[in-house]
């Protein structure tokens, strides 16, 4: 299998999101991962991204959200968006959202540290 | 808006995430005179949890004022993600229209 | 301005061209390159993937093309075209393909290693 | 692959590029009866120099035969990759298929 890495970061707007998932939709095309396939990461990582530019920046200046992809030859892909901003609700309120109950239907493992904005960490098993 | 007297059809397409809040929020209403709504997604390519929030809030809305909502979903992606966020069960679903007028024939 | 890195490699087909040039335009694309500056750098980038799966690994087993792209908050892009395959003729006879010349007439600068296959790489300054 | 009598159109479409080599060198090919040919590249998205090579070979092909050709062309990477060649004074390029055919008429 192919492998490779995108690396993105820019201001946390609304508007980031799309672009954002369409870049690691070709990466992940360039590297022959299945449209299927393909579809569950956006979905997931479209989650997190959404996260970021929804409530890290709430009522303060908006900063960066980044989103790094890497995918390595044995298929397994790991995704990283991080934002700066601040982690809104207690933990026990993030069950609530659908958007952690998707990650957590299509991911393989999730890691979250929100002690200095989010840092969401996203695995997942690919070609298997 | 509308397609069949009495049957709402709304109408959406491209991608539905979380830049699209407000206008997805001000495109699903209950509109007074319809006694079923059809809301045709099939141009619908992507979807996050924001819009299902707001689709939800619309179908909940409907069913209390007993309006029938079916919607019309056709891309791989806006179909998975309803199935991992549990709301297959919630949404009436359908691939055409066809079967989304049948459904709304027979229960409004 | 935003930044950001990619990196894909697989085998050099000659589909693989395609793909990745689509990763590389949406790459852009999320950092909110001009569409006309995208065009330009996707045709000169373009050029050395073509010549990377076209002529590298002629008459053998074919090996791995990778595309490196790295877009600095400054508008320097540096994108690096790497084969191992054989840099087929004299630097002269270069000169003479339009491949060259296109990538010549779009890239700032550009830097050919051809000691063990090809590593071709173009520098762009964007939002000039 | 003919639009009006004598007048042969080839329509390419997509991208261009080296994986599509062999198949460019099967289209451009000069009909035996046409007085004047158009090749119309609106559909055309991309194009890299194995395709301007293609259309060199292709263009001097019919001028040594003495068939007039023009090309269409309207994607902004097409009409800039030519100028990077250094072949817009090489090719007939017109905007739309009208000016193109205007072009044969006055030139077979
Ligand atoms: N990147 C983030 N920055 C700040 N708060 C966040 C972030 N991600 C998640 N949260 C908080 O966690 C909650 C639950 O997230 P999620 O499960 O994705 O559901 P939803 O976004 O639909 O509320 C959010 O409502 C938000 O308050
Ligand atoms: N990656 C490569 N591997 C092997 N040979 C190459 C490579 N890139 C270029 N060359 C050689 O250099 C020549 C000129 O390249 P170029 O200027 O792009 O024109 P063209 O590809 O149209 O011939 C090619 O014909 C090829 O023989």
């Amino acid at each position: 299998m192919s492998c490779g890495e995108l690396l993105l970061e820019r201001p946390a707007l609304l508007e980031a999101s799309r672009p954002m998932r369409h870049a690691l939709a070709a990466f992940l095309t360039a590297l022959g991962v299945s449209e299927l396939e393909q579809i569950d990461v956006i979905t997931a990582v479209g989650e997190a991204l959404a996260n970021a530019v929804e409530h890290a920046y709430r009522g303060s200046h908006v900063g960066d959200v980044s989103l790094r992809a890497r995918l390595d030859s044995d298929g397994t892909l790991a995704v990283d968006v991080v934002d700066s901003g601040r982690h809104l609700p207690a933990v026990r309120q993030i069950d609530r959202g659908f958007g952690l109950r998707i990650m957590r239907a299509i991911a393989q493992s999730i890691r979250m540290d929100a002690t200095d904005g989010t840092a969401l960490r996203l695995f997942f098993k690919l070609g298997a | 808006m509308s397609d069949r007297s009495e049957f709402a059809v709304i109408k959406l397409g491209g991608e539905l995430d979380v830049a699209r809040k407000d206008e997805l929020h001000q495109a699903l209403v209950i509109v007074p005179s319809a006694r079923a709504i059809l809301l045709d997604l099939s141009d619908v390519s992507y979807a996050d949890s924001t819009a299902l929030t707001e689709l939800l809030r619309f179908s909940t809305l409907a069913e209390r004022v007993r309006v029938p909502v079916a919607i019309v979903a056709t891309s791989a992606q806006l179909d998975r993600i309803i199935r991992y966020a549990g709301l297959n069960e919630v949404f009436r679903i359908f691939a055409d229209r066809g079967e989304a007028l049948s459904y709304l024939e027979a229960a409004s």
